[in-house]
């Protein structure tokens, strides 16, 4: 059975819906991906798996409601990445997120801590800003391990190293010792990854851990997470807006889009018959070596700025080349079963 | 038929636009509209309006000539006699048998004189020196480094002398009177405005534009004059804002010390509080009246200021 | 470490150069020149002439720089117009007070305004929060010598409950350390000395700290509200670890560098708001000397005053910056 | 002639004619009220009598300081061969004294079994080795800023030093030691005499202890106290009490009963003067308890007080406020703007509102309670209307004139300088004049006010001792730039020249008279107000009798039971 099951999740903060009914899942030892534009949800989903949302009022505001009090009748815009910060009012996160037969969302704060960092972990998007600058390398790893394996001292200082000598830091003792500042951007992403797993986490959530990355240093990373999801048999939900790393890494992907799924399959399923025009959109806006130089690449017009709410019809119409009346007739439902879709026009474009 | 669907998607689009742009706007216009939701800021804007209009029209809500003894033999200090609130004096009669409540509002404008004349002075000649050293040490070469480098050592030793302090030395220089006040107070600002001012146009001189400015081959001086300099104000002007609810305590401050202005002509709450404490047992009131204004008054100030710099902190934007 | 210290040094010794000369202008700038200001009031032209010279009034400049260079150092500050004791001596004797008094005040400002702050920041938009910021914002408005004289007719003469002269009851015996009494009073056991003392400190002390206590609040409150947002805050929750620990280590600890430096500068405004509270509780300090001084116009001693609490203002800031390398690695290692 | 002059307290409290002044009004020493107070011993033993003092005292030596609050210490200490009692000069050590016709040979015949803090005896030898040593004091010592009334009252030094500014030849001719006689001769007399023998500063110590300090030296003019001047006990004194400590951190000066006192034992064991600067604090000092008494205390404070159940014993007046005009300035040459000037002010509101209780308005240069005091001055009431109609005659209808008042200080003739200003420009204005303000530090005020910068400016004068010389003669003696008096006013000093130089009293009296008629004829400056410093006290102490030259003894003080 699934390792996580996530089921209908919304998240909505204040009258701005961020995340509108996601269902997903995630298998024992398998990598997921959840792709889309910044400010699609992906971010905000994972947020919510992890319990790292500012708690919030209650259930979301129906969508209807939502629009009733947002300006001019028109869905809101999707939160920016820090969502967290937010609002006061903080998140009302709705659905459930089933992690091994426990329904994470209903856990009181204190077993949530529990878990976080033991049963799953998170490696965050920009490695600098997430190691605290004053608290040495080694203090942030062997913390972790003394909350949850008990370590404490010599015992967990040679835990640590290892650790880092794991993720492929060189000279692990030194660099106990040392700063975030005086390591480089890769280093840091290592240690981050470290602590991730420092206690052997069995669901590791990547957000855009390569975003922040030069190229080269991004390949390495992926190389690390992947072999760690071999040896440890452990699963991971990636993050990110880039279909070479999905590519490159996952065994299934769900796209976005403002706050849906509009597309879900296996990897080589999707990247073969791509149905979604939002999905087609994404490839086409990537340079491919194989077809030839005269092929010009396609972006998608518009921003993830004009979406219309999923209630008057297909959120991507605005931007969408096929848009067409049916689009805009109600929400367009789910299809398929192992590859699923959203579209109305998905036969036109298969 | 099929046409009305994409009316309707057009229109939804449209609608949508509009709420968009309403949404965004320029950095001032957004966080005018901020402070007009924030409380702290309506309160500051009614307090100063109120004290500025008290301030303008002063002459002609006074009810009597501030500085006329005309009830000079109904006051007796010897013996503690001063007569209160009474119909004809709603403030009662200070200790030389004035009418309080006309001196408390001759006093707002003389009150707001010092403050501003004392900010302007911290302000811009702050604003010169550091805007000067900022300017020289990014496009002045090593010459202008070195300099900027001295400029900002002295900003620092004069940093060093406490502000109130630094007020005091330069007051004690030029003896008790109206300008002695404002000019050290304005003074002892300068090292403050000189610091910000340099601090946001490093700030400006570093941002993208400016770079792209000079890769187009803007020339330097124009860069600055046109670009950096305007852009570096924001800040601190707000900061302006604050140093005005200083300077009108800190030249409470002065007068209390016998180095604010002694000519009895003119009223100015910071004299009046610090000639009124000597009768805090006889008649309290003489000191509470502008004790309480001018707590009020930079109140105001300070309120309209920080809701201001909390308006336009995009760190703090953020956390609306 | 070591190079940041250095070179903080050389910025001191600059900073004490630079100060020496601003003094030394301000004190050329005396109306009359500075032997006016030392003459007594029936001197005689001859007198003038003889101190001119004594003075060396008639050298060039930087020479007379160089000779009240030597003066500074040699802590031969002039006598006092008003007591005709020394300045060195009378600052000598009052600078403990002074200190003692601005100690207290620094605890009450750091004692309260951080857990205070920090409090208003974690109940953000609640009314403690509100009370928190509104109450600074007042703190900041009230004028000190006003509120000084306020708290003395409220608690010592209409409650009777505090002392609110003098730094000891007279009459009380005591020997003296360190000159500050309540310290003394716990050295040397004589407890009632302290008990005494502490009691005399508590209202200047509690008038001093409104500034402080109130910027205090408001800085603690900002930084926590920033560092509260961090990414690495949220990875410290993400690894689900304990809420106390997250405050300390991630929250506070971050915290702090602002609120720090920020203490440094108030420094000099309790030394400035000294001078306005002394006097109001007649405590024999600095502060009270100044005040008649600069009523009296006593420029040897106001120089004095101000060479003394420049300079100290000075190190003191060295000091914090040092406790500031220690505090954040990013400034200890850089480089 | 006859052994000395002590009359009884004089009574000639008339009011100065003025009707406005309380006539009532007891110009010396008012009776006291409260002599049947029981001493309550226990806690006149234990407690200290604390004292506020509105300043610390310069020195330990008496012959090295000129102010007040030095005396207040060291009068308790040391002791002076006459003393004074309410403003009458009365025995002090010596028991008697005798002068020659010419007021030049003064045999002083001291107290028997007086000794000294140190054990020695007093005696003639003693009283001359005080005088010989202020004689022959050197360098710094001379100096204005130390001896001031030495050369004030000698006129020199033995050698003078010219670098201290010492010219005049002294008056000093030497001491002869007999048993318990000290002769004193001097070149030439001045009415100081004896009267100048009361004032501390030639107060006499004990021999054994001068000599252990006469190897002290003084610099400068600006030099610091010598190191004996500051240490407590390093002079022997005769008086009630000796000093025991100088707290300079707590401002305090701790004195203890000295119980081989020759004289009446004092009240309290011990007495400590502690400094506050502030009149509001010391007011508040008092009511909160942390002193048992203070000097000059606000005019405003003073009803307060006395309704909160505090002694406030009224001083008798023996001080003068004044509006000078400098005639160095053209308009004021012209005598009529000055008679203008003169009838603008209302003295009688600045009596009546400012000045604290027991002030009079004043007719003349000095006050009332000294012989010599004329009623047949000319007087300028009140009389806005008359001082519009001389302005017209002396054609400045539009006058507009330059008024310094000082700012940083409260004089004890003076208590709050701005709203006395206030007050007199107001009432110039009013007059159709228009005021320049001119605010001065105390520091620069006398030398400013003395070179005659000012046109008007507010001064005054506390007495030293009761003899009309030493108010007029400060003022009058000579042309001066303070009130442009010139050759013009020759009448004036030779009035006051011929009163001071003659040794018989009553002409004396009559000539000062005169000398008082002269003077306000020429109007120099109006005269404005005597009026009492207020000295307050709880309600369980037994106050010292009031002085009107502010010279209390706090041996008479004790604590009383409630």
């Amino acid at each position: 059975m699934a390792l996580l099951e996530v089921e209908d999740l919304r998240v909505a903060f204040g009258a701005a819906t961020a995340v509108d009914g996601v269902s997903f899942t995630v298998d024992q030892g398998r990598v997921v991906g959840l792709v889309g534009e910044s400010g699609c949800g992906k971010s905000v989903t994972s947020l919510a798996i992890m319990g790292l949302l500012p708690r919030g009022r209650g259930k979301p505001a129906p969508v209807q409601a939502a629009a009733a009090e947002s300006a001019a009748g028109i869905a809101p815009v999707a939160p920016q990445p820090k969502a967290r910060k937010a609002s006061r009012s903080g998140a009302d996160v709705s659905g459930r997120a089933v992690f091994d037969g426990t329904d994470l969302l209903s856990l009181p704060p204190a077993s949530m801590r529990r878990r976080r960092g033991s049963d799953l972990a998170m490696v965050f998007q920009d490695p600098l800003s997430s190691l605290n600058p004053v608290v040495t390398i080694g203090r942030q790893i062997t913390e972790v391990l003394q909350r949850h394996r008990g370590l404490k001292g010599d015992k967990a200082n040679r835990e640590a190293a290892n650790l880092l000598d794991r993720v492929g830091i060189p000279d692990p003792t030194r660099r106990l010792k040392e700063y975030p500042h005086q390591l480089s951007g890769g280093m840091r992403q290592r240690v981050l990854i470290a602590i991730a797993v420092a206690c052997a986490p069995r669901l590791l959530i990547a957000d855009e851990p390569t975003t922040a990355l030069d190229v080269t240093i991004q390949a390495q990373i992926l190389e690390l997470l992947k072999d760690l999801v071999e040896t440890e048999g452990t699963a991971l939900l990636m993050i990110t807006h880039d279909l070479g790393v999905v590519a490159g890494i996952c065994d299934e992907v769900n796209v976005l889009y403002s706050g849906r799924v509009v597309e879900s399959a296996p990897v080589r399923e999707l990247f073969a018959r791509p149905t979604h025009p939002y999905t087609v959109g994404l490839l086409g806006s990537i340079p491919r070596l194989d077809l030839g130089t005269h092929e010009p690449l396609t972006p998608i017009r518009g921003s993830i700025a004009d979406v219309i709410r999923w209630k008057d019809g297909c959120a991507f119409a605005p931007r969408c080349d096929r848009v067409a009346a049916a689009c805009v007739e109600g929400e367009p439902a789910l299809v398929g079963s192992s590859h699923v879709h959203r579209c109305v026009m998905a036969e036109e474009v298969a | 038929m099929t046409t009305a669907k994409i009316e309707k998607l057009d229109r939804l689009i449209e609608a949508h636009a509009e709420a968009r742009d309403a949404r965004s706007g320029s950095l001032w216009r957004q966080s005018v509209r901020r402070m007009r939701r924030s409380p702290m800021a309506i309160s500051g804007a009614v307090i100063v309006g109120l004290f500025v209009l008290v301030a303008i029209l002063g002459p002609w809500i006074a009810p009597y000539d501030p500085t006329a003894q005309t009830w000079g033999r109904e006051v007796f200090l010897n013996r503690s006699i001063f007569p209160g609130p009474r119909p004809e004096n709603w403030l009662g009669l200070d200790h030389l048998g004035r009418d309080m409540f006309s001196r408390m509002i001759i006093g707002a404008r003389q009150t707001l004189l010092v403050g501003v004349v004392a900010t302007l002075i911290g302000f811009v000649a702050g604003a010169l020196v550091g805007g000067g050293a900022a300017a020289l040490g990014t496009f002045g070469g090593r010459w202008g480094e070195r300099v900027e480098a001295a400029v900002m050592r002295a900003v620092d030793v004069a940093l060093a002398i406490p502000m109130l302090l630094l007020a005091l030395s330069i007051a004690a220089l030029m003896g008790p009177s109206l300008t002695t006040v404002m000019v050290s107070v304005g003074v002892a600002q300068i090292p403050i405005f000189a610091r910000m001012m340099r601090g946001s146009m490093l700030a400006q001189a570093h941002s993208d534009y400016v770079l792209a400015a000079i890769s187009i081959g803007v020339p330097k001086s124009r860069i600055v004059v046109a670009h950096i300099f305007p852009n570096s104000l924001g800040p601190v002007i707000v900061q302006a804002t604050l140093v005005l609810a200083t300077a009108i305590i800190e030249a409470a401050a002065l007068s209390y010390l016998g180095l604010g202005n002694p000519d009895p002509g003119t009223p100015e709450w910071g004299t009046m509080l610090a000639d009124a404490q000597r009768f805090l047992s006889g008649a309290p009131q003489l000191a509470i009246y502008p004790a309480v204004a001018i707590i009020v008054t930079a109140l105001g100030f300070t309120l309209l200021g920080e809701a201001m710099r909390e308006s336009l902190d995009p760190r703090l934007r953020r956390q609306e | 470490m070591l190079r940041y210290t250095v070179k903080r040094l050389l910025q001191l010794s600059v900073a004490l150069l630079g100060l020496s000369l601003l003094l030394f202008a301000w004190f050329k700038a005396l109306p009359g020149g500075p032997e006016n200001q030392m003459l007594p009031e029936n001197a005689t032209l001859d007198d003038r002439a003889a101190l001119r010279e004594s003075l060396g009034l008639n050298e060039p400049v930087w020479v007379q720089y160089l000779e009240f260079l030597q003066r500074v150092v040699r802590l031969d500050l002039g006598s006092s117009l008003s007591s005709g004791r020394p300045v060195a001596t009378e600052l000598a004797d009052r600078l403990p007070a002074t200190i003692e008094l601005s100690l207290a005040a620094m605890v009450i400002a750091v004692g309260i305004g951080i857990p205070l702050g920090y409090l208003a920041a974690r109940k953000r938009g609640t009314w403690l929060d509100f009370a928190a910021v509104s109450g600074s914002l007042i703190g900041i408005c009230i004028p000190v010598f006003f509120l000084a004289a306020m708290l003395k007719v409220v608690f010592a003469q209409e409650l009777a409950l505090l002392p609110s002269t003098f730094r000891l009851s007279s009459g009380l015996q005591y020997t003296d350390v360190t000159g500050l009494r309540v310290l003394d009073g716990l050295i040397t056991g004589e407890f009632n000395v302290a008990g005494d003392a502490f009691l005399h400190l508590i209202l200047p002390a509690v008038a001093l700290s409104s500034i402080p206590l109130a910027v205090v609040v408001r800085i603690t409150r900002a930084s926590v509200l920033d560092v509260i947002g961090e990414d690495y805050v949220r990875t410290a929750d993400s690894k689900g670890l304990k809420p106390a620990v997250i405050r300390g280590r991630h929250v506070m600890r971050n915290a702090m560098l602002p609120i720090v430096t920020v203490i440094g500068l108030l420094l000099g405004s309790l030394f400035a708001g000294a001078v306005l509270t002394e006097s109001v509780f007649s405590f024999g300090g600095v502060g009270s000397f100044v005040y008649q001084a600069t009523q009296e116009r006593d420029y040897p001693a106001l120089m004095g005053f101000i060479l003394v609490i420049a300079v100290s203002y000075v190190v003191l800031n060295l000091i914090v910056d040092l406790s500031y390398g220690l505090l954040d690695p990013r400034v200890r290692v850089r480089k | 002639m006859a052994l000395g002059l002590f009359t009884a307290c004089s009574d000639d409290g008339e009011s100065g004619g003025d009707a406005n002044t309380a006539e009532d009004f007891d110009f010396t020493c008012p009776e006291r009220t409260d002599t049947d107070a029981v001493k309550d011993e226990a806690a006149s033993e234990s407690t200290p009598f604390v004292f506020g003092t509105p300043g610390e005292p310069s020195s330990l030596d008496p012959a090295l300081a000129s102010d007040g609050e030095t005396f207040r210490v060291t009068r308790q200490v040391y002791e002076t061969l006459l003393d004074t009692e309410c403003t009458d000069t009365v025995p002090g050590l010596a028991e008697s004294f005798d002068q020659n016709d010419e007021g030049t040979v003064w045999t002083f015949h001291l107290r028997e079994g007086v000794k000294f803090h140190d054990g020695t005896d007093l005696d003639g030898a003693a009283v001359c080795a005080n005088f010989d040593r202020w004689a022959n004091f050197k360098g710094g010592f001379q100096s204005e800023n130390f001896t001031y009334y030495y050369s004030a009252v000698f006129g020199g030094f033995a050698e003078n030093d010219a670098e201290m500014g010492m010219e005049s030849e002294s008056i000093y001719q030497g001491c002869e030691a007999d048993g318990l006689d000290a002769t004193i001769t001097i070149s030439k007399y001045s009415s100081s005499f004896p009267h100048a023998f009361t004032l501390n500063s030639f107060a006499i110590m004990s021999p054994t202890s001068i000599d252990a300090v006469a190897d002290a030296t003084i610099e400068a003019a600006d030099s610091p106290q010598p190191d004996y001047a500051m240490t407590p006990g390093s002079l022997a004194g005769t008086g009630p009490f000796t000093i025991e400590s100088w707290d300079h951190a707590e401002q305090a000066v701790t004195l203890t009963r000295n119980d081989d006192y020759w004289g009446e034992k004092a009240g309290v064991k011990t007495i400590i003067f502690r400094t506050i600067s502030d009149e509001t604090a010391r007011r508040q000092a008092l009511e909160t308890g942390d002193v048992q008494g203070y000097d000059l205390a606000a005019p405003a404070d003073v009803q307060p007080l006395v309704d909160a159940g505090f002694q406030v014993p009224t001083r008798g007046v023996f001080n003068l406020l004044y509006l000078a005009y400098a005639q160095g300035n053209a308009p004021l040459e012209d005598h009529k703007v000055r008679e203008a000037l003169s009838y603008a002010v209302d003295r009688e509101r600045i009596v009546n509102s400012v000045l604290p209780p027991g002030a009079t308005v004043a007719t003349q240069f000095m006050p009332p309670s000294l012989e010599g005091w004329s009623e047949d001055v000319v007087e300028y009431g009140y009389d806005a209307e008359k001082a519009k109609e001389l302005l017209a005659e002396a054609g400045q209808e539009d006058l507009s004139i330059e008024f310094c008042y000082p700012t940083d200080v409260s004089r004890p003739y003076m208590p709050s300088p701005k709203d006395i200003f206030d007050m007199i420009s107001s009432d110039l204005e009013a007059a159709g004049i228009t005021v320049t303000a001119t605010p001065i530090t105390w520091t620069e005020y006398i030398p400013t006010t003395r070179s005659g910068e000012c046109p008007l400016y507010l001064l005054g004068w506390t007495g030293d001792y009761a003899d009309p010389y030493n108010f007029l003669g400060t003022w009058f003696a000579d042309a001066s730039t303070e009130f442009g008096l010139t050759a013009d006013d020759q009448a004036i000093f030779d009035a006051v020249a011929a009163a001071t130089s003659e040794p018989d009293e009553a002409t004396r009296t009559e000539l000062w008279m005169t000398a008082n008629e002269t003077i306000m004829e020429e109007l120099p400056g109006l005269p404005l107000s005597s009026s009492p410093p207020s000295i307050a006290f709880a309600a369980n102490v037994y106050p010292p009798n009031a002085s009107p030259l502010t010279q209390e003894n706090f041996a008479q003080v004790f604590f009383t039971q409630q």
